[in-house]
């Protein structure tokens, strides 16, 4: 059997021109390590939305994810949240296992 | 005139961009992947940029290139007050949504810019090639008038970091820098390159426009309802005035005709990239379902059916062409 | 420390072709946000699939997630089994935390 | 013949094609990315229906084109049956299956058509504008009788949408879109975008086939094992069927060779877009692995190798060129 | 209300130039299923990376996501770890439910 | 020789890869989307495959071609016992490292390779049509000799399923696949998309030169503290060195003045896609970091702007031209 330990996997939802603010934010807040996943298009409060032929940045949306450990939870969402606060964007964590924790 | 806006309406440039807007309203699922329309729009600002680059290495630069980016700044960091006014008066626009909508009139659309090029040259007319560098900078001026009126009541957030992503953005860096390869490599660097960014150039801005009209067909189909009859007006009538202010100024200017109409269509377009990506970092609570709609969905169209004719026969009758 | 509240994410992953009948069919049930999420290839039951070079939608899936209070869950849940039904998916629920509550 | 098979194997665009089928059989990690191909499909479609719209504008419009458009609409309707009873008789397909894969054969294949439409020029031939609206029409009637054949078990759903997402689906606007547009705006507008819709054909389209092959090829490798030989078998016999259906049709109208020879290709090919989507949304019982690898992986390169000069002979024939 | 089951999401996230060998070895363990998503940059150890205007496929990433029944666990995570091992990559696991467990 | 390299330097290629590299450099977020970068590289390997397979075809086949690809061979797998040990005096870099950036520079980069080509044309110099044969050949061998370096203790990873991928990368199946079709379709071939490839080739290698350099500074920026003064001076000298063996190959195989450049351009430029690929494989252990910076953020420039003009030159002299 895999050792593995607990973590917390918390995912962002953020307007692409803040994209750089949140990951700035993160890394001051002591993250080292997050991926960025592309979204498609969705829907939410502020209407449908899609990236199909888009030319500029400011329509579309990204997913930060980052898995840290459970005592690292609270900086970050303070971080994330100080970016995201009136901007829209969806903040979730979930439990998680992680293998090779040494790494995080 | 008449003959011209029909000229104009039935050019394939046009129509392409009727297809996209009618195949949004039907709902077909015809779309452009975005990877592909990014890459047709930095093919039309490399091309544009590199061949008014060419233009001004052959022309040589005269005094007038600084007092028309002298006036394109100005002409940027001053129309958002008037269009600000405009929208206080004529819609019911909260101070925030006024003003962000206001800071995409005075900063420019390049398609349109381009599209009045390709316009300008079906008509035998030149121009002069640094109203490339005259549009770069009159991206950003409007941000910062824009900014100002929103800070009045806190809700703005500025930052340098902002800043240097304005000033810094792709379009500009890509529109002034092939402007600056175009200009030292001049008419030998143009042969070059001549059958990549001339040849095929009106071919590529009409599927671009194609993708134009899908996106500016969309945004209509899901914001009609934010639109009332006062911003409708607002996205006609603010354009002709945009337009009317730049005609004099390049008109002022002495520049050729081809070069007042194209001060015309700075003045008279409005943002659809930098703009709206400014404002959803500094000012996060305007609305981009508005200002989108009224930039793409209303004046983007308007300008490119109505307004560039109307911008042309103008400058020919204020130049005296 | 952020107060984050108790929320559903539904993940389903779906054929291209069925995005529209499902995020329809969730509007209709109520889900008032949700996101779509590229998805490169895969595999399962109908073989091996992978987007590269595909011109039409027929070949391709997609991931929708929806965040949701837990009470959604069920009409979620109805709504998207009634489009995915006979076709080719994976709906799966996870628990999570969601900041800002207030916008679900 | 002989010769004009051989002309056509060593052309570069089945060259093309056959580089990405060897490509994606030794599983070399070549690819082309789904935006590019996407973006090569627009290009394709847009230059094809505007010249056909460009054609028509010139030669004029005549009685023939209802006749051709009413002729397709039943090849494309009544097709479907044929190949169903064909492969009930020559496979063990059962009865969805068997639909679903006569469904793809009733449509078309509008990179085969492109691809027959370059052999016609390399000939010297020419052929009737307004057969690129033919195509486009003979796209959706196959799938209501492929529907038509699945409900009589209860097994395909079939709701308005739909028939908004197969009669609005993006090939057919662009096509019909595009013809609209070569057709309003004739030489004067062709002239405007030639060098981008004219010159740089034939090396797109080499490229779209490198892409077409590595698919087919992927399709072949994973998918072998579905295709028994009966499927193999009609996966060759049943072009050939509907290009005699289709050549007939063609010299019926009185069409030219080449319009005859498009005819038989519109017949002969199977589409491998638009009837796949509408079958998963209809029928997402049949199985996909089938009915892609046989229109792609068996009938699209049967066509463009051996097909399309085929055609063309027996065309030549009938009508006498 | 619908019948979930239990299942586990494991989601790998793995150089792209490892995938293959990442899902050959998931099909040797047994897996039947899995999905391909695109990550479009992130950071960790080795530093900032992403995607945008890259050629080729040494720079990037993707994310490997298999839903699993909890006792089919093991050997899919012994054959995951085997194929990540020295690479960089991040192994994690959650919870879940999954409708249409039959398809498991 | 200083006025070639000026030539060089204000090039539209250059310039726009100096773009891209201030563009790094200041954080625009000027970027060219993965999908389109990609088309652009399938674009140029296709094109310079194929016109490599039209001269081939056009001048005949000869024994240089033999003796060329052998000599090839050779160097790539020699090359990086020469950067092996440079690197080990000049830098501090462990023996993984060592030998996995060593790798790098005995196989090639095919975009230095394309724009020697170029500068070639500019220069109104030929080359051997077959240099593209020599240029896939020389991409796998270096590949073998850097895991042979580094498996010495252990750290490598070899197996069947890598072997297929470097040998079977995309790029060398594309580049041998359009030169064997061009070598087999021939000036008939070119004819019928020439305006595709060779038309607007320099213009899509500008827009490619434009994203490299975006790549190139982005690496610069983020590695820079990577790169001490020994790995700088590796990443300008082994080049020379290189692209010295390059020549005297070249010259002694009796290639004319632009092939023996060519061959110089081989020797001298660094792969940065598919040893980099290959390394992350087998040899998980070397960082990325140092062998992409030096590859694509020293040597590449170099090359691009000093090197190409310098191989050319001396070229010239050693064939007596
Ligand atoms: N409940 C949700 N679940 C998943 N994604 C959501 C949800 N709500 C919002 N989003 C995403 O966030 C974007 C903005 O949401 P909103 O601020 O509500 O307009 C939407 O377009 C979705 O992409
Ligand atoms: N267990 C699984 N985990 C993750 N994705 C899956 C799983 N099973 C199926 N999929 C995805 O759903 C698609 C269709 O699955 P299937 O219906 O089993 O062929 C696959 O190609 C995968 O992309
Ligand atoms: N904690 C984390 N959360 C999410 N993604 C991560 C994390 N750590 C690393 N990654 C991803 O894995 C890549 C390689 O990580 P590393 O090996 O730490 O450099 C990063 O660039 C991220 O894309
Ligand atoms: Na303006
Ligand atoms: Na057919
Ligand atoms: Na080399």
């Amino acid at each position: 059997m895999h050792k593995t330990h607990d973590a917390k996997r918390v995912a962002i939802i953020i307007e692409t021109p803040m994209q750089s603010r949140l990951t700035d934010a993160l890394e001051s807040a002591g993250v080292t390590g997050y991926s960025i996943l592309p979204v498609l298009g969705g829907s939410g409060k502020s209407g449908r939305w899609s990236r199909e032929g888009q030319v500029g940045r400011a329509g579309g949306m990204v997913q930060v994810v980052c898995i840290i450990r459970p005592e690292r939870l609270d900086p970050l969402l303070d971080a994330a949240y100080r970016v995201v606060d009136r901007h829209i964007g969806v903040i979730t964590v979930s439990d998680c296992q992680v293998l090779r924790a040494e790494r995080f | 005139m008449l003959d011209l806006a029909i000229a104009n309406l039935s050019s394939p440039l046009i129509l392409c961009f009727v297809l996209g807007v009618f195949a949004a309203l039907v709902r077909s699922d015809l779309y452009i992947p975005e990877a592909a329309a990014k890459a047709l729009s930095i093919y039309l600002l490399f091309a544009i940029g590199f061949k008014g680059g060419v233009s001004v290495s052959d022309h040589g630069l005269d005094a007038t290139l600084l007092g028309a980016l002298l006036a394109g700044v100005a002409l940027s960091a001053t129309l958002p007050f008037l269009a600000y006014g405009f929208l206080r008066i004529m819609s019911r626009l909260d101070r925030v949504n006024a003003a962000a909508v206001a800071g995409h009139y005075g900063s420019i659309s390049i398609v349109t810019f381009v599209a009045a090029t390709s316009v300008l040259q079906d008509n035998g007319l030149s121009s002069e090639g640094f109203m490339v560098a005259v549009a770069a900078a009159m991206e950003a001026p409007a941000i910062l008038s824009a900014l100002w009126l929103v800070s009045r009541d806190g809700s703005a957030r500025m930052d340098s970091k902002l800043w240097r992503e304005i000033l810094l953005n792709g379009s500009i860096v890509l529109l002034l820098g092939s402007f600056l390869i175009g200009a030292l490599t001049g008419k030998d660097g143009l042969a070059e390159i001549e059958s990549f960014i001339v040849s095929p150039f009106k071919g590529v801005l009409c599927l671009f426009l194609l993708d134009m009209g899908l996106i500016a067909g969309r945004g209509l189909r899901d914001n009609r309802a934010m639109i009332g009859p006062g911003l409708l007006a607002f996205g006609v009538v603010m354009p002709i005035l945009g337009g009317l202010v730049g005609v004099i100024a390049g008109a002022g200017l002495g520049l050729s005709t081809g070069g007042t109409m194209l001060f015309a269509v700075l003045g008279a377009s409005a943002s659809y990239i930098a703009v709206p990506a400014a404002m959803r970092v500094a000012v996060p609570d305007a609305d981009p379902g508005i200002y989108l709609t009224l930039s793409l969905g209303i004046t983007f169209p308007f300008n490119l059916t109505i307004g560039i004719p109307l911008y042309l026969a103008v400058a020919r009758m204020i130049t005296g062409a």
